[in-house]
């Protein structure tokens, strides 16, 4: 098959950035700008396979992300457990939160889809908030270091290859995924459920699946980002980060897995750069996303990627 | 043994009744029609057999076992396999890819491995891939095999269903309108497919509304009304049979599409 | 009995106004199968407006409030014109919800930021209507301007009704909303519709919030919570039905405030959430919603 | 997907680090004070006022020449009040901006956040946030300007104390602001002899208190209201109160109300509110001998004629901020970070608006208890009691 290639061809594009970037960045901020690059890309994998792929809503994903971000901090800080089996433990959790309400809730379609996603994620954040004991509250709570035996993983260079690794294991594994008969059923499920069952894709339980993968790339992101901050405030659970998330994908590029990197590239860094620009930086955000989808609907990585291949394409769908 | 079998299948929208009380069977290895005006319940009836609406009443079984409850992927897997009248393509994929998807009850289709992309999901996938190519020529759609699934017009997309259907082997072939909306030649194309498809051992049923196609290709012809059962029998039995003519003479005559 | 009454006061009050944002959604969802993230930023806009017209003695009092009523009317348009029609035209029918939803949240985010910069990040009051002298009603206290909310929202459903009802233009919208292409056939403009419809909404959402801009007080940031508990009220009463999104505030409100009275008022603001939730995996189509069957 | 797109991107990344990069080569010779406020978000009611007033007098000191001929140079990141932002917003100060020292902070919980990043890059830290957690164990680099929220509470307590009121109700807001007066009120309630009868929280976007209040209203004994809190929700409840019928009960709240905004907003029900104060909120009404008379008005007018704004509180902490950060750098000759910090620990009678500060090794706060003024809302203004 013609993607295989051209997948392989990307990953290896984008380990060549990962080995070569720390040559141009020029102190730890950027790092650290990198990493959090990094870590919601790896959110964005995941999300791009539920809405990019299988074409489905989540407008709570900082749910997830917050539930593996606090499984982790909270385990460590508060219980004193090993980070790798804290992180686990958040990723099962999740996992299994996902599943539970996977098949209740994705049997819903559209707005109503969405609407029960950001109503999910809200209920996270606020729980969030109102157990102080437990998270800090709207404080905030440190996190402490991630470490393994003797080591410790501290500071933004530690952390670039940490996550750079993980990224590029999440890129490699998204691609295998889409390129096999899960990931075909996934895509074609997108493309008339009643065509895919007819084919004997399981609908439910593929949409379980990918709601169930997509959680739990994000619960590890969100273990890897309270260790690699150190801090964490319920803001990370928020619905302007499910929103934040899902803008990503889109601006990138819904079903390609480096459009979710692109995206994740873009909307991590622009916010730095707007800083600058104190009280008009919220009018320039949305004033981004806006000109986005209106002049890039398909997303930045298909739209260059179509100009780039100039293969003929007749209207979309009938 | 009958293949399918239906048992006072009824189906109400409302209050309104669209299957009602219908019995009937088909027989292994021939071509089947079912026929009627327009809103007699014949696209209803596939739904129903293929799960995709749950009946109201009455017993659906195949092989002699009752598939009244099962899901739609439930069916296919035990050998129901359809095209629509209202075309279902995945347009958000390859022509191929579609095929594929197929094939979807023969592959290895565990998580893990998927994820890890082991050797054996590869070679699964070349497998796929191949049968995939073999079928889309054995429906003639050759120049298509690299094709975008929105690029392609629409006789085109109507054999990728077809192709599509095969690529599961089904042992039943629902074809809801194959030649709706297609010129003579094509029509001819899909007659002479449709009939190398039944010799190669799929029993088919066909839901057609161009009688020429219909009285040329079945062995067998079930003639619907209202939902109910007006005629059973070969095309020159429900052709001479006069409550047929009556209900087709309410509308345009047999033969227009 | 003081107390139940007290806190049903409290519910009414602040469900009249999730039912105001709640039929925005619904107006807008049945002319263009839109969500409009962005409605809850028209309430923001009604009283920041008239408090800043007001303040800036740029008209009189008397016509600072319909003035900030056109003139959330005109930032309606403004948002169908050149963010949402242009994506969700262009595709015919195809528009993703995803980028429909990106969009109005982008809208939303672009509002509050030029309020924020433009009319500053202060919290401001509206005198009440007819004082601040509760009445007192078998030991409950009720806000006069709960008064005015609730007749501003009848009136608002009795103007509605009669606007798709009798109007030659409202009927039409509601000819659109049921069939599009059938309308369009029929020589309806359906551009003309989607542009009235949040023209509409927006006024409305204004409306509410200046209302109500006594009681809760306004601020630039105020439309985040409400649009999504406007979402939620919209989405009980089954998308797309005025009369559903109506009630189901109604009953949001309610629902918080006996929440708030006899269980926990820390995790009031969850209510909503968990209830919308929960109605949604209960009853997919929402308490009042049409069921509709996929046709294949 | 091609490598041709992806190098593209790559390019662009390098574009992006390298306009980034060109911005950081400032200027050495000028004075960088970093700063990192909730300019937006629900605190902006306490970052606004600071970012203006830090602009105002940092204009100010470069009209007049500077500090030792140096011109003083301002970088603010706007956090929304979000702690884990100005966890990245710090680090860029110090890797990337290579500030001097940090003038910021408006909340306790953006500090508490950043606590760890300051202390290891060893850099003077000023915050602006309330609570005593700030400096309470003494963190070596870390200090602070405003009054405790501890002390907001003892003083409210002193006075229903004086007013023989034992039973207390606390209503506040679920924020990390709220929260904290709730934990200080509930922990000092056994020192004062005061009891918590009552405790309902409200969310930031509550627009409604009645229900709580009528729980309030309807439990035993209450004698006085404590109310947590800032913004809006204060307003409302402060309104709610009067409409509720609820005089009877003495009703305070804590330091986070300290602007006019606060009774405009309550549209009449927060006559009779008691509050703990800096004496900057009333500056015209101190005794003409009071030292902090004359530099409290001066930053009245000044910020009144710059901004068309009535003051707060919370700008004054900023301006204090500002000028113990000024002071020591001139007693240091210089930005050495060691020193400065030395010297900021050595500030001795400096008067400022919040009060006057005198720090030692074991205080970074340097403020007592009298800088407090209790303050009551009479005819829509605020009066100075003692």
């Amino acid at each position: 098959m013609k993607r295989l290639p051209l997948g392989t061809g990307g990953l290896l594009a984008l380990a060549a950035i990962v080995v070569f970037l720390p040559f141009v960045l020029p102190n730890n901020f950027y790092f650290d700008v990198a990493v959090k690059t990094g870590l919601n890309a790896i959110v964005c994998i995941g999300l791009n396979l539920l809405i990019g792929y299988a074409g489905q809503i989540s407008l709570g994903h900082a749910g997830f992300f917050a539930l593996g971000a606090y499984s982790s901090a909270i385990l460590t800080a508060r219980y004193g457990w090993p980070a790798p089996l804290a992180m686990l433990t958040g990723a099962v959790g999740v996992g299994l939160i996902a599943f539970v309400v996977a098949r209740p809730i994705l049997r819903l379609k559209g707005h109503y889809l969405a609407m029960a996603t950001l109503g999910l994620g809200i209920i996270v954040a606020i729980v969030i908030n109102r157990e102080i004991a437990l998270t800090g509250g709207p404080d905030g709570m440190t996190v402490p270091a991630f470490s393994i035996g003797g080591w410790r993983a501290v500071g933004a260079q530690t952390w670039y290859w940490i996550v750079g690794g993980a990224l590029l294991l999440a890129v490699w594994l998204s691609l295998n995924l889409i390129d096999s008969g899960v990931g075909r059923a996934l895509r074609a499920l997108h493309g008339s459920e009643v065509a895919a069952a007819t084919a004997g894709v399981d609908i439910p339980r593929y949409k379980t699946l990918v709601f169930v993968v997509s959680a739990v790339f994000a619960s590890l992101a969100g273990s890897l980002f309270a260790h690699a901050d150190r801090f964490l405030t319920p803001v990370e659970a928020g619905f302007l980060r499910s929103i934040e998330f899902v803008t990503m994908v889109v601006l990138g590029g819904m079903a390609s897995t480096f459009g979710g990197v692109v995206g994740a590239a873009i909307l991590t860094v622009l916010p730095q750069l707007l800083a600058g620009f104190h009280d008009y930086k919220h009018l320039a955000f949305g004033a981004i996303m806006i000109g986005v989808m209106i002049f890039m609907p398909k997303g930045l990585v298909p739209s260059l990627a179509m100009l780039l291949r100039r293969r003929p394409r007749a209207g979309a769908g009938p | 043994m009958s293949l399918l079998r239906v048992e006072n299948l009824t189906k109400e929208f409302g209050g309104v009744r669209a299957v009602a009380d219908l019995s009937f069977a088909i027989d292994r290895g021939r071509i089947h029609s079912i026929i009627g005006p327009n809103g007699a319940g014949k696209t209803t009836l596939f739904n129903l057999i293929t799960g995709v609406y749950t009946p109201t009443a009455g017993r659906i079984s195949l092989d002699g076992h009752d598939i009244t409850a099962l899901p739609t992927a439930a069916r296919a897997a035990r050998g129901i396999q359809r095209t629509f009248q209202n075309l279902q393509i995945f347009f958000n994929m390859t022509a191929i890819e579609n095929v594929m998807v197929g094939r979807h009850l023969h592959l290895d289709t565990r998580f893990l491995p998927s994820l890890l992309s082991l050797p054996a999901i590869r070679r699964a996938n070349r497998s796929a891939a191949e049968r995939a190519t073999e079928l889309m020529r054995f429906v003639g759609l050759d120049s298509w095999l690299d094709a975008d699934a929105d690029a392609m017009p629409y006789g085109a997309l109507k054999r990728l269903e077809i192709a599509r259907a095969l690529a599961a082997e089904p042992s039943l072939l629902l074809l809801d309108e194959p030649a709706a909306g297609l010129n003579p030649k094509e029509t001819a194309d899909i007659d002479a497919l449709i009939q190398k498809i039944a010799a190669s051992g799929t029993t088919v049923v066909l839901v057609e509304h161009d009688m020429k196609l219909v009285m040329g290709v079945s062995d067998h012809i079930l003639v619907l009304d209202y939902g109910q059962r007006l005629a059973e029998g070969t095309a020159e039995e429900v052709r001479s049979n006069p409550e047929v003519v009556r209900a087709y003479l309410g509308q345009a005559a047999p033969g227009v599409g | 009995m003081s107390e139940f009454l007290q806190f049903l006061f409290s519910g009414i009050g602040n469900g009249a106004i999730y039912a105001l944002v709640g039929l925005g959604f619904a107006i807008i969802y049945n002319a263009s199968h839109v969500i409009n993230f962005a409605q809850g930023e028209f309430v923001m806009i009604g009283g920041m407006a008239t408090v800043s017209l007001i303040a800036g003695g740029i008209v009189p009092v008397w016509l600072a409030m319909p003035v900030a009523v056109a003139v959330a009317g005109g930032i309606g348009m403004a948002l169908e014109k050149f963010a949402v029609e242009p994506a969700a035209l262009r595709r015919g029918g195809g528009a993703s919800v995803v980028g429909l939803i990106i969009i109005t949240i982008g809208a939303s985010i672009f509002i509050r930021g030029a309020v924020e910069v433009w009319l500053g990040k202060d919290f401001h009051r509206l005198p009440p209507f007819s004082g601040s002298e509760a009445i007192d009603i078998a030991g409950a206290k009720l806000d006069p301007q709960i008064l005015w909310v609730l007749g501003g929202l009848a009136a608002v459903v009795a103007g509605l009704k009669w606007f798709f009802e009798r109007t030659r233009f409202g009927k039409a919208m509601l000819a659109a909303s049921h069939n599009r292409l059938a309308a369009q056939l029929v020589g309806i403009d359906i551009r003309r519709v989607l542009l009235a419809s949040f023209g509409l909404s927006a006024a409305l959402g204004a409306l509410a919030g200046i209302l109500t801009a006594p009681i809760t007080l306004t601020k630039y940031d105020i439309g985040i919570m409400l649009g999504l508990k406007g979402f939620c009220a919209a989405i009980l009463g089954g998308l797309g039905s005025g009369f559903g999104a109506v009630l189901g505030g109604l009953a949001l409100g309610l629902a918080e405030a006996m929440a708030a009275g006899y269980i926990s008022s820390a995790y009031k603001d969850a209510v909503a959430f968990v209830i919308i939730v929960v109605v949604l995996i209960l009853m997919p189509g929402g308490l009042f919603g049409a069921k509709s069957s996929e046709r294949v | 997907m091609s490598n041709r797109l992806l190098q593209r991107i790559g390019a662009t990344a390098f574009a992006v680090a390298a306009t980034l990069g060109l911005a950081a080569a400032a200027e050495a010779q000028t004075i960088k004070i970093g700063s990192f406020l909730a300019v937006t978000g629900p605190a902006s009611f306490l970052g606004d006022p600071e970012a203006k007033t830090l602009r105002l007098y940092a204009d100010r000191v470069n009209a007049a020449g500077g500090i030792n001929g140096r011109k003083i140079e301002i970088v603010i990141y706007d956090s929304g009040g979000d702690a884990r932002q100005a966890v990245t917003f710090v680090k860029r100060l110090i890797e990337e901006d290579k500030v001097d020292l940090i003038v910021g902070g408006s909340t306790t919980g953006e500090t508490m956040a950043v606590v760890p990043l300051v202390e290891e890059a060893q850099i003077p830290f000023i915050s602006l946030g309330g609570a005593s957690v700030i400096v309470e164990p003494v963190k070596k680099w870390v200090f602070k300007m405003p009054h405790s929220d501890r002390m907001a509470v003892e003083k409210i307590f002193a006075d229903m104390n004086k007013n023989k009121l034992t039973n207390v109700a606390i209503i506040g807001g679920s924020g990390a602001f709220d929260q904290s007066c709730r934990k200080e009120a509930q922990t000092l309630s056994a020192k004062y002899g005061v009891k918590v009868v009552a405790d309902e929280t409200y969310a930031p976007t509550d627009s409604d208190m009645t229900p709580q209040l009528t729980k309030i209203k309807n439990a035993a004994g209450v004698q006085a209201i404590l109310g947590c809190g800032f913004g809006a929700p204060t307003s409302i409840t402060a309104r709610n109160y009067r409409q509720l019928g609820m005089q009877n009960i003495a009703f305070y709240f804590n330091h986070g109300v300290g602007s006019q905004q606060f009774i405009d907003g309550a549209g009449g029900g927060a006559e009779g509110v008691k509050v703990p104060v800096a004496a900057l909120l009333v500056a015209a009404q101190l005794a003409d001998g009071d030292p902090q008379k004359k530099i409290g008005m001066a930053y009245t007018e000044a910020y009144k004629a710059a901004h068309n704004q009535p003051i707060s509180t919370f700008g004054g902490h900023a301006y204090d901020g500002f000028f113990v950060a000024i002071e020591a750098i001139k007693r240091a000759g210089g930005t050495d970070k060691a020193k400065v910090r030395d010297e900021i620990e050595k500030t001795k009678g400096h008067v400022g608006v919040d009060g006057i500060y005198n720090m030692t090794p074991a205080d970074h706060m340097g403020l007592s208890l009298d800088s407090f003024k209790m303050v009551v809302v009479q005819n829509n203004t605020w009066k100075l009691l003692y």
